[in-house]
């Protein structure tokens, strides 16, 4: 009998490369014949770049589009830059996919709340455009966006254009200071979402963004009166395997990689916080 | 199956099992005592008390490449690199062998199974050989390990009046006594008796994993990290240590990918690419030792993740042991405190 | 730097790696090439600021990656571009020769020399004596790393 | 059972105690028991109550000064007890700028010596029990009986070569010093490796070095390893890879000892603390001798005011390579 080496990486191709903001691309990579693997929403891939090395990001594209994976990236470190530094036609290496994924079952019939700061829409992003693929599952959706400027802002015209034009859904966006062009809100996301005062009621909150960010977000939601159980954020890690293994990324026996990197509030409260 | 070997004689059995697998023993090597393939003329140390690095590294190599990749403008090809090598691991000690399960555990249970472990796992017949004189810092006794028999062995052995006896456990084991049937004959004793007394350090663990569940803040842990100098010896001597790290070598044409041993209690370790490090000092990396192998592990295994071979007691260069921790965190006898 | 020479065939050509300080003896070697001096081809020259910037890692890992010899060429003494470079440069190149000595390379593996800007005959004929002092002592096995394939 | 002098550790507590109850120092670096009596590990003594663990005897080896390190981040005074080892990293420390000197209080300790444990229980045969200490005799209680053996033989390695165990800085020394040793054979090991080929020191170190895990505790250990960040860490370039290849493993070693060049105490911490026993110290010696051949004595630690011989220069040096 044999089985398969969870760290091997299946061969996969840079279709597009498109610049979104000073420091982050989009990536669409596809397998030898369209998805490299089924996945769902929230869930991870390992990509690698060789000799470089190997970094899991989450996967940004929603599993009801079919012919590829999409990654946005920011450039923070070795193969973050080295990807964004590919041209279409390259290939590279891919495994996956890792991780829980949103629980996109639990929600059904439930009012969305998204909230993203920065480069966290990536991961959110996969999720909503589940929501809006079934569309009948899930009720209101508002999705509130924030970045430090108008061009730190990812996916612009689609969060501007598609999303705002999806039924029963509204989309609030905000930068963090005055800029020249923009005309929308002014503020933190954390302050955004308190005077936007969403009613917890049968609502689901689904955050994530910098640290910070996150810290304040969870802050205003429980003024707001959400529950611990009606918030959902995703982490981030720094994992070698994405198996549960190499050590990295435990939060006390759980591991991020495996067991998250989506929680609950509530199951984040009953773990160490070392993340 | 019990079959018995001269000791003087045992130059003949390394011979032979060389031949059709990669042979590790206990091998004399400058200062110290390692597993490492037999060659001959090596200096054999069937009873040196303990292995200064456990032989954890015959399932769990410090270094396995498994991937070569080669690139050509932008096309990527990847081979996957397999290691399909017979081996006989020969004299591991029943502290070792029990560590060793709980590895399996990790790499084969767990899903996904980590093929390259199982592999090995599977290619490998271990020969477990029972204490004669453990040494100061043996405390196995407290979990439960017997110094004279490792139920997991493919094949028991102890060394007995100049003699060693073999006794076959399972198929693989039985094949091994069988491959090497000429140079053995039946053995003449049939339980072996004789008194192993290890300390105890005066812990007393019952309960501790529980215990510990939500002492995560505990004020202990402020005090106990101090002397730790960060370095990453107690993971490598360590036999229920596993974390690894991957790292690619090579150029822009060709090269490999390796999996490699790495260690909680580096700084880097858990450091992000964009600089955030969730454990940033030495106090939450011992705190992260420590809780994995009396708490983390216990939740999901229900059992502590440490078999008492004194290892880090030996070679800790501050003397930060795990025996250091369990009294720190309160598990002593009350007589003790 | 990526390139090991072929071994097998008969002609064994070594590879030497030769840091030149920017200032006179990467000048002295460019003199040597426009003055139409021939020196063997063996040599790769690689242009540092200084030999007193010189990274102890530079040598390493030039023996690491195929390097069957590895030459450092700077000022001479008095005469470093900024003041003092070589004079800290000899210091800590006698005491990183010695330890690679130690260490169990040949004393001609690695070697240091102060070649000036005008200097360009001494610069062809320290390459000359190099290469076949290399070729006598034939490839470095030491510190190369088993795993570093040529590139093809 | 190892208590080289109660009376000398009275005393060393008394004065400690003293200076940390009127807050002189908020902690004290010392060494209290470990499991068993030939251990002595770190202290961190901030109350009257941690000082009742303190100890001082013959196996007192870590060296406290680099705890400073992190304790003075957490501090603003710090006492810490120095053996004449612990009082040249402390110098070493000094000079590279990594502690403040007004900011730590040194309690001298002349020290003869560090015992080897190992080389006890040889000696002792049978179980040891115990030991006690006489006029340079060390009395080993074995279960067959008493054992006398010359102290001096039982060293550790890193202190059998000792030139300096009176601390050669301090605030206040505690004990009476023991004079400068003469230690003829200090260069022992390398001279007769230099007497090797080539080849024979490169299979030599080939195989000390193959048993090398890579656990930097040499480097961990060191009072000379005070970088923010160690080249084996850095990313860009990546010069250490992480592979067990004798390459790797040279890289490592040969410039983890190059970075000690005239700079290196030789307190022999990075060799005690290895779990595989490589002999560190000779590279670490050998750059001692050739630099003190070629830029004239030099002693790292001894004087915290004479600059290291790597970071000056005379325009007439000689060199190790042709200067034609």
């Amino acid at each position: 009998m044999s089985i398969a080496n969870p760290l091997m990486p299946q061969m996969a191709t840079i279709l597009d490369i498109t610049a979104e903001t000073p420091d982050v691309k989009t990536l669409r990579v596809s397998g030898k014949d369209g998805l490299p693997f089924e996945f769902m929403p929230g869930q991870c891939a390992m990509l690698s770049v060789l000799p470089v090395g190997e970094a899991i990001f989450s996967i940004t594209s929603s599993p009801t589009c079919r012919d590829c994976l999409e990654f946005s990236i920011k450039n923070v470190g070795k193969v973050s830059s080295y990807l964004h530094s590919l041209a279409p036609g390259q290939q590279i290496g891919i495994r996956g996919p890792y991780g829980n994924g949103f629980p996109v079952d639990q929600i059904k019939g439930k009012d969305l709340l998204f909230i993203g700061g920065g480069i966290g829409l990536a991961p959110l992003r996969s999720l909503i455009g589940y929501c809006f693929a079934n569309r009948d599952d899930y009720g209101q959706i508002d999705i509130v966006y924030g970045a430090r400027s108008p061009a730190d802002m990812i996916r612009k015209s689609e969060v501007k254009e598609t999303w705002a034009e999806q039924p029963n859904t509204n989309v609030h966006l905000t930068v963090d200071a005055e800029f020249p062009d923009w005309k929308g809100h002014i503020g933190f996301v954390p302050n955004y979402v308190t005077e936007l005062a969403f009613t917890p009621a049968n609502k689901v909150a689904i955050t994530c963004g910098p640290p910070i960010m996150i810290k304040f977000v969870l802050q205003a939601l429980d003024k707001l009166g959400f529950a611990p159980e009606q918030v959902i954020t995703t982490l981030e890690m720094r994992m070698k395997c994405g198996v549960g293994k190499c050590g990295r990324c435990n939060l006390g026996s759980v591991y991020v990689c495996k067991d998250g990197p989506v929680f609950s509030l509530a199951e984040l409260n009953e773990l160490p916080g070392e993340y | 199956m019990k079959k018995m070997i001269a000791a003087d004689e045992l130059a003949k059995l390394w011979i032979r099992l060389a031949e059709k697998s990669t042979l590790f023993l206990p091998v004399q090597d400058g200062p110290t005592v390692l597993y490492q393939p037999w060659k001959d003329g090596a200096q054999v140390e069937l009873e040196a008390f303990n292995s200064a690095i456990s032989p954890k590294d015959i399932f769990l190599p410090r270094e396995e490449t498994y991937l070569h990749y080669h690139c050509s403008g932008q096309s990527l090809e990847l081979a996957a690199v397999e290691d399909d090598r017979a081996v006989t691991a020969f004299g591991i000690h029943p502290c070792d062998l029990k560590a060793i399960e709980m590895l399996d555990r990790v790499f084969m249970e767990q899903e996904p199974a980590d093929s390259l472990y199982q592999k090995r796992r599977e290619k490998t017949t271990v020969v477990a050989l029972s204490c004669t004189k453990p040494d100061p810092f043996c405390f196995c006794g407290i979990f439960d390990v017997d110094p004279l028999d490792a139920p997991g062995a493919d094949v028991m052995a102890h060394l007995v009046d100049g003699y060693m006896h073999l006794e076959a456990r399972t198929e693989k084991g039985k094949a091994l006594l069988e491959e090497a049937g000429d140079l053995l004959e039946n053995s003449t004793i049939d339980k072996i008796e004789r008194e192993i007394k290890t300390t105890d350090f005066g812990l007393d663990i019952k309960g501790l994993p529980e215990d510990l569940k939500s002492r995560f803040d505990d004020p202990a842990w402020d005090e106990l990290y101090k002397s730790c100098l960060s370095c990453g010896v107690c993971t490598y001597v360590c036999p229920t240590c596993y974390c690894f790290d991957v790292e690619d070598y090579g150029h822009d044409a060709e090269g490999e990918r390796f999996r490699c041993w790495d260690s909680c209690m580096f700084g880097h370790f858990t450091q992000m690419a964009g600089g955030h490090n969730p454990r940033p000092s030495r106090k939450e990396r011992v705190r992260q030792r420590f809780m994995h192998k009396l708490q983390y592990y216990p939740e999901v295994y229900n059992e502590i993740a440490c078999v008492g071979c004194g290892r880090c007691l030996r070679s800790c260069p501050v003397n930060l042991d795990i025996v250091q921790a369990i009294k720190a965190l309160g598990g002593e006898k009350v007589e003790h405190r | 730097m990526s390139t090991a020479l072929n071994e097998k065939s008969a002609g064994y050509q070594p590879l030497i790696v030769a840091f030149c300080c920017n200032w006179c003896s990467y000048a002295g070697g460019d003199l040597a090439g426009t003055s139409r001096m021939s020196y063997p081809a063996n040599v790769r020259v690689i242009r540092v600021p200084c030999c007193g910037r010189m990274n102890p890692m530079f040598v390493l890992r030039a023996f690491q990656r195929g390097a069957d010899g590895v030459l450092v060429a700077g000022c001479h003494p008095g005469d470093c571009h900024y003041s003092t470079g070589n004079y800290h440069g000899r210091r800590r190149l006698s005491a990183f020769k010695r330890l690679v000595e130690f260490a169990g390379f040949e004393p001609d593996r690695f070697e240091v020399r102060w070649i000036s800007s005008s200097e360009g005959d001494k610069f062809a004929e320290e390459m000359e004596q190099m290469t076949a002092k290399i070729k006598a002592l034939g490839p470095n096995r030491k510190m190369r790393d088993a795993r570093w394939q040529s590139v093809t | 059972m190892a208590e080289r002098n109660l009376e000398q550790l009275e005393k060393i507590r008394e004065a400690v105690s003293q200076d940390l109850l009127s807050g002189r120092i908020e902690l004290l670096l010392g060494w209290e028991k470990g499991h068993y009596w030939w251990q002595s590990r770190p202290l961190f003594a901030s109350s009257e109550g941690d000082l009742a663990r303190l100890t001082w005897d013959s196996f007192c080896a870590v060296n406290l000064s680099r705890y400073l390190l992190d304790e003075l981040k957490d501090h603003q005074k710090v006492g810490v007890l120095v053996k004449g080892c612990d009082s040249r990293a402390f110098n070493r420390l000094l000079q590279d700028n990594m502690v403040q000197r007004d900011r730590v209080i040194l309690y001298g300790l002349p020290c003869p010596g560090i015992l080897d444990y190992n080389l006890l229980a040889a000696e002792a045969g049978s179980k040891l029990k115990g030991i006690t200490e006489e006029n340079g005799q060390v009395i080993l209680k074995t279960e067959d009986g008493e054992i006398e053996v010359n102290r001096d033989e039982m060293l550790m390695v890193k202190c059998s070569e000792c030139l300096y165990p009176d601390p050669v800085v301090y605030d206040q020394m505690l004990l009476e010093p023991l004079g400068q040793k003469e230690v003829p054979e200090r260069f022992k090991a390398v001279n007769e490796l230099e007497a090797l080929s080539s080849e024979e020191r490169f299979a030599y170190w080939e195989k000390e070095l193959s048993r090398c895990l890579r656990c930097y505790a040499c480097r961990q250990a060191c009072p000379y390893c005070s970088c923010r960040e160690c080249f084996v860490e850095q990313e860009n370039p990546r010069w250490q890879g992480r592979a067990y290849q004798p390459s790797e493993n040279f890289l490592f070693h040969l410039v983890r000892a190059y970075h000690g060049a005239g700079r290196c105490i030789d307190c022999g911490e990075c060799q005690r603390a290895c779990p595989v026993n490589i002999p560190l110290q000779e590279l670490n010696r050998k750059l001692i001798k050739d630099i003190n051949e070629l830029y004239g004595d030099y002693e790292a630690g001894v004087d915290a005011e004479k600059e290291p011989p790597l970071l000056t220069y005379r325009p007439d040096d000689p060199a190790a390579f042709s200067e034609k």
